[in-house]
């Protein structure tokens, strides 16, 4: 099918969407707006059938690889079987259909779930106050770096500093910055975890929190979590545990217990939200008891005198509102009903066999690429390809586009920073031995592979590579007539 | 519960990897000072059919507007979302994918994306749009925080109160770490910011003002536009994007930045979230646009296709120096809201506009029509307009006017103190004469403590 | 509505045709004396917005298992559908293509009919299955008339008073026109059909049996098999395919088609349709399999795939003398119950089984013991029982029990009057103890009017 | 993606659904069934994850064409769009979840659509007697000729047969067959429509029924239809006319206008209800007044005493059931939502734009293969390509495989039988000019390509043309552990 653009199937005159004729008497209690406040015609939006609307995404839907279609090992990102059952759940219309300034008392079901979801991210990261106010996991580091800034405020420290690690996300240097930090970085050892040294040298008392992501983006868990975060303590500085990584440590270690104390989760990520194609997330966060206080507002508390759930924003040390209205509710709602499909030694299932597919996935890919920090990891592992590349000129981004010539997905590539040429694997639990065994051989036969093959690939999809460097430099952003 | 592996498939695996045990391998990576040796006291694990079961009975505790008749706006509105909506977005190819990058398996969203990004364009007579922000809120933020930073030398920040209330405590949030200052013009008589130029001066940076405003009412954009381009600020717009079917486009009246809630382009109320932030801009200030892009290039055969780009703004490549630290957005809703006005077309929203606008031209009037109700604010409103009683709690006459099914509106005295006895109504395209009928019967029947007469 | 052309389209079309108007396209087909000259007297048409209203007005007039707790059964049953089959067979592929008359391009479908074909040989034990019947009712005639085709020279047909009702209303039916005697045997006072034999003899073409039964007894179906061959007949069996996970298989106990109902496979109720006719036979029977049948073949290039096989038995191939009429067929349901299934597997049939076994049994006991109250047929049931008011009218009771928030169960004494007094209650898996037992005690607290005291 | 089976993926011991645990006193109420009757292991259904249930299935449906992807003109089927919004309507839980032998009183709203649709049937047809029950057109047709059989036998003639168009559709004669009459075809003149001297020489005393399908399967109406329908009148039988074309002539000429005296719909084709792979359809029948009495029971009817619909089965001289419970409700209610969005004027334009895209087609097509009747139709036209195969030995079937390879359903080929090659095109109201266009010059392209190319099409589907004879010849209908 063809890949014209909405605009380009545009027809004038055409209608989809019909909307009943106005009621006489309405039309008649109505006067006219000042003229300069009212347009000549409406946006030029496209002009479509509802046919060719359905036919339209309908066929774009299939040039996407996705989890349903798709294994989809793609590091750092957790993409696991996205369960139906949630979607039907979030849809009912006692849930969907409701008005984010309806008053407590109208919207007890609701309260009651997501009271119960705080409760339930309290008791699975060890950590007891809880915001699910945050509209990602970006925004969770961000609202957390506020409520460590409103906290060393009200104690009158002067702490301008946020220590990250090189291997972190992009997005904790990001959030601290937003938030009005200065961001140092902390290093790697060469086995890949916080090197302690470096980190001590950098702890003083101008350092506010030291961001960290334990297992870290290499998949590997600090065998020195305890005497990091003692050490970031002792100094006075909080420590912040990057989530991304939950899927690794569900029932198997609490970030509150090996001494963070705040926090965010991913829950399209961890407790399986769909990703939709790159959104909507969550980022909850929780934070240890001294730091409750600050946490965004409102939160959710039981009052047992009324016997009712209440949203509660009469909280003076709050850092106050993040977003409008509550939260990313249908996000967290997913996360509620997939905690709750699983129960405590279920989500404990859940992690042992992600690090089980990991490793097992491991044990066969390090024999086609290097794996630089060892045959042992957690959910995820990072290998690299820069071996390969001195010798066939094969990069990790060949390979990536390669790999989707045999029905996968590409890992991530390029990241964490701190591996050459790394291709980061997460296969999630939910993918059989069967198919990591498969995606193991396809690995195995592209570096075996002709360079010329590969430098070309992939060859199997609607378009081959584009050009990024053409797209950045002279940014195409929108259809216009002529283009 | 989802896995695949079986005891037999998990010993095979362990032998390939040579360990005895999954808590070999746990044991191998997570000191014993750091493990977690109990069970998560959580509630026990649920059947599909158990957890239906459950989770029915606890939305039937909820009031919704699925189950009674909204009135409720404040940002967050009941407009039709058409089933075509619902049925394109939940494929699966669209629903559990990710952020596409890897371009090539990717091109339905990608593409989507482009898509999403001129309609935006064509809602705001704006140059360029990014692919979507968190909702209206933080998407107004990040385009007063992307002020900021183009616009040097200045820290000053001017808004309305008759800009959503909320809007402006985020604002507050996030401004209070950095050193910039906040100034609120009050709205006046008329529910305006008529007076917000006096607020603007040589150390602003830039104006933030909503229009249609909180109250529902029209601000003077194009004037208000002039007196901060001539004081060197730059003018963010808050506009909500059914309105533009019948009203001038914030980019037409001389906004550089719009924002808005697109929750009500084909996507539900769900209770706050996930709604969607819209962000559109001038091209001079692409460069500063925070969020993903999506952007048309050719791959090497030539074919047109699309790919994220303009990628050194992001924080995975700038990171502490980068636009935003956003990752995750939300493609999803974006989605929606590209079904939604492809099948509204330029007609579909100019008529849903003058639906919202006509409906709530004559509620207005009905109520206004009633003894003990008056419209405080005098002039023009789009979907919304606010009520005063002068008799009686607005909160008693909410939950009075909920056991006759409705969602009677959003009262204000939470926000303004000074209209404790106001609040606001909103009315959208799926409201019906009867309804809006049946509301004024309602409220004509109410006494005093709120409860309706006879009821 | 859902139509393209504009008024110039139409314009340009007629152009190219070379024709002035639409009318004069008609006009040079349809003579002047066979043209409707009115507008159809229909509702005037409704936009989306205005149809989901008034739909949703007329769908809460009806009670339904969504609104009530569901204690009806009689071949219709609230069984879970999980919403996994929604979700996939909603996908537009499946949805909007039709007959694979090209198999290049309908391979999804033929490969989930080749699929669906294998699990009902899984179900049934027998050897080959077609693509699916219109329903359970019309799968059982559908069998009868193939026997009646395959035995030659025989024109008796025996069936048992114990059968569904209206599916020997439908049998009925279908002979009417044909040269066939129907000879139906009473159910014993224990409500099988123990005495069947004694009607079949050399003149009976076939023998249609149900097990479990309508009343959900157990029938001793190896025993009237054997009874059925000695006499040179074909036995069909209607079963429940959710009874398999525990009950031998039709094809273990010696019947050479079974029939069945697939409607418990991950099908909604619809108010009784569209159902699914299940049908598998023994391999000698095939060629006279009526209905679409998908089958492997390979294709130029050596793959393995699947098309539409042995049409020479089809109506359009062979029109009179096909060996049925069937044109479209229940396909999607089949593919419902082929997704249902493959989630199920062969544990989560049995536990299914199980449940409603159980659950079954559990109530009977239940209601037996309530002083009112008795179970007229002793013996083992599946999933379905009849219950006896020994006071007051079944009617009443039924309504009664429906102010109490139940679908109490099936009056019989609309088929026999004899059971007037009686009625069925179904126990699927999605009854909780906690509803059984609340249904009880509503039982229990009935006064002899029906209505319940207190109430 | 791979096509294994579900067999092949299964995996002893993986599981999707999960039961809840059952209650211990219900277990303890349990007695155990005889050992004959219990099996020992239950069926060997496949074992899957719901991970491989999905995927599995949403791969599966990408290998299907659809009108939600693709034109799909195959002739006499009308794949035109189906509207979402009759899903999503048809599946509000109180309808979709309504049992069927609920009494009436718990069902009126559901009884009053179901009512107004039969009135809505009669007035479209001009036929007043309604009867929903038929689960097929062929179902319907066969529920006729027994309403046809019933009333020649309370009349006391003996009419054994049934006259069939050698044009008609295969059901025509196998449903006259089903219900006990002979059948007799009744030949096509050369311009393809009833040979009335044929049919005049076959009329008499022993002719139960005419069937006919107008306009017919050439997709033309036959100009001689009163004069037809008079002179089987006259011979004391009875015209039924085949609904499946009723999407050219909706508010443009009424079956029981034009001398039907009974008719079935296709409201799966006329009324948009989704084809579904191959069903479910329905096929509601309209008769005359003195034929309503035959009809299937039950029918609705509104009770005014009552204020109630009601299911009405006390009719003696009904032929009975002919289904079990009352019908195929979910398509009909998508038929009713159909007419409901349309009104009056609304279904005459659906007609209207019909005719138009046919003609409008046809126009195009006949430039390109020989189109034997003329060059007007209603909503659909056959062509053939009987010269192109004397020719340059393309087929029908050759030109129906290539053109798969431009995106485009192939139109029905070989049928009406009385076309050589036959090429049946029915584009539908819903289909773009453009969209027809580009079909036209897909087909012109075709026929100028080279033998070779066409007929080892098509070249870009997962499989190329299957061999049917060897899956007659050996047919292998089921998989099993060694195949």
């Amino acid at each position: 099918q063809s890949t014209q653009l909405l605009f380009e199937l545009s027809h004038p005159g055409r209608r989809a969407a019909l909307l009943p004729k106005l009621d006489p008497e309405i039309a008649a209690a109505s006067e006219p707006l000042p003229a300069h406040q009212t347009n000549d015609a409406p946006p030029p939006l496209p002009e479509l059938a509802e046919g060719d609307v359905v036919r339209h995404f309908t066929n774009l839907s299939t040039l996407n690889m996705s989890v349903d279609t798709h294994f989809y090992p793609l590091g750092s990102c957790t993409m696991k079987y996205n369960p139906k059952r949630n979607e039907r759940l979030a849809s009912l219309p006692g849930l969907a259909d409701v008005h984010p300034l309806q008053p407590a008392e109208t919207i007890q079901g609701m309260l009651a779930i997501l009271y119960e979801l705080q409760h339930m991210l309290a008791e699975i990261s060890g950590l007891p106050g809880v915001s699910l106010q945050p509209a990602a996991g970006a925004h969770g580091e961000l609202a957390a770096m506020m409520v460590a800034q409103a906290y060393f405020a009200k104690k009158g420290e002067n702490r301008p500093i946020v220590l990250t690690a090189d291997s972190a996300h992009g997005t904790n240097p990001a959030s601290a910055a937003m938030a009005g930090f200065q961001t140092k970085t902390v290093k790697s050892n060469a086995d890949g975890l916080v090197d302690f040294e470096d980190l001590k040298s950098k702890l003083n008392d101008q350092v506010a929190v030291f961001m960290l992501t334990n297992p870290n983006t290499l998949g590997l868990f600090d065998h020195q979590i305890r005497e990091i975060t003692d050490a970031v303590h002792a100094a006075g500085g909080l420590v912040y545990a990057d989530g991304a990584n939950m899927n690794a440590i569900l029932g198997i270690s609490r970030p509150g217990d090996f001494g963070a104390d705040m926090m965010h989760y991913n829950p399209h990520k961890t407790f399986s939200g769909p990703h939709g194609g790159g959104g909507p997330g969550a980022g909850p966060i929780c934070v240890r008891d001294f730091l409750e206080p600050y946490l965004p507002s409102p939160t959710i508390r039981y009052d047992a005198e009324q016997d009712m759930y209440l949203l509660d924003d009469d909280r003076p040390d709050s850092i106050g509102r993040i977003r409008s209205f509550f939260g990313n509710t249908g996000v967290l709602l997913r996360a509620y009903f997939y905690i709750r499909s699983y129960g405590g030694e279920g989500l404990r299932q859940v992690s042992e066999d992600a690090v089980l597919g990991a490793n097992y996935l491991l044990s066969k890919v390090k024999h086609i690429l290097h794996v630089p920090h060892g045959d042992r990891c957690m959910h995820e592992f990072v290998a690299s390809a820069s071996k390969l590349k001195k010798e066939k000129g094969i990069s990790a981004m060949d390979l990536a586009k390669r790999i989707l010539d045999f029905g996968f997905h590409a890992p991530t590539v390029y990241f964490p920073l701190v591996v050459d040429e790394a291709v980061m694997v997460e296969p999630t639990e939910t993918e059989s031995k069967e198919t990591l065994d498969a995606f193991a051989a396809a690995l195995f036969r592209v570096t075996e592979e002709s360079g010329d093959l590969i430098h070309d690939a992939p060859h199997s999809t609607r378009v081959s590579r584009p050009n990024d460097v053409a797209a950045a430099r002279n940014p195409i952003m929108r259809w216009t007539k002529d283009k | 519960m989802y896995l695949f592996h079986t005891d037999e498939d998990r010993q095979a695996m362990l032998k390939s990897i040579g360990a005895e045990s999954v808590d070999e391998l746990i044991h191998s990576q997570v000191p014993e000072n750091a493990r977690f040796e109990g069970t998560l006291q959580l509630p026990p694990a649920l059947s599909e059919m158990e957890m239906q079961r459950e989770v029915e009975r606890a939305a039937a505790q909820n009031a919704s507007a699925a189950s009674h008749v909204c009135f409720m706006g404040g940002g967050a509105y009941d407009h039709f979302v058409p089933a075509t909506v619902d049925a394109i977005a939940s494929r699966g190819e669209f629903f559990t994918s990710y952020t596409p990058y890897q371009a090539e398996v990717s091109q339905g969203n990608l593409q989507a994306m482009f898509e999403y990004e001129t309609l935006v364009t064509q809602l705001t007579g704006l140059d360029v749009s990014n692919a979507s922000l968190y909702d209206g809120g933080s998407a107004a933020v990040e385009a007063v925080m992307m002020a900021l930073s183009v616009v040097k030398g200045r820290n000053k920040v001017v808004t309305s109160a008759a800009v959503h209330p909320e809007y402006r405590q985020i604002l507050e949030t996030y401004l209070r770490g950095l050193q910039c200052e906040l100034v609120v013009a009050p709205y006046d008589a008329s529910g305006t910011s008529s007076g917000i130029a006096d607020y603007i001066d040589d150390k602003t940076a830039c104006v933030l003002i909503q229009h249609p405003n909180f109250f529902g009412r029209l601000e003077e954009v194009q004037q208000i536009a002039d007196a901060t381009h001539a004081a060197g600020a730059l003018l963010v717009q808050s506009f909500d994007p059914i309105s533009v079917g019948r009203l001038k486009r914030p980019g037409d009246m001389g906004a550089d930045i719009a924002v808005a809630e697109g929750q009500g382009l084909g996507n539900p109320l769900n209770f706050g979230g996930p709604y969607l932030g819209i962000m559109a801009c001038r091209n001079e200030l692409v460069r500063r646009l925070p969020g993903r892009i999506a952007g048309q290039t050719v791959d090497r055969r030539g074919n047109r296709c699309w790919v994220l780009t303009l990628q050194t703004r992001e924080q995975h490549i700038r990171r502490e120096r980068a636009t935003s630290n956003i990752c995750s957005n939300q493609t999803l809703l974006a989605l929606r809201a590209t079904i939604y006005l492809s099948l509204l077309g330029p007609e579909g929203l100019k008529e849903t506009a003058e639906h919202c606008l006509q409906k709530t031209q004559y509620m207005q009037k009905q109520v206004a029509s009633l003894e003990r109700f008056s419209v405080p604010f005098a002039g023009p409103v789009f979907k919304e307009f606010v009520v005063k009683d002068h008799d009686g709690s607005v909160a008693n006459l909410i939950e009075s006017m909920r056991g006759d099914g409705y969602l009677a509106g959003v009262p204000l005295g939470q926000w303004y103190p000074e209209l404790s006895d106001c609040y606001l109504i909103a009315v959208t395209e799926r409201r019906t004469r009867d309804e809006i009928d049946s509301y004024c019967r309602s409220l004509s029947q109410l006494t005093s403590e709120g409860v309706i007469a006879g009821a």
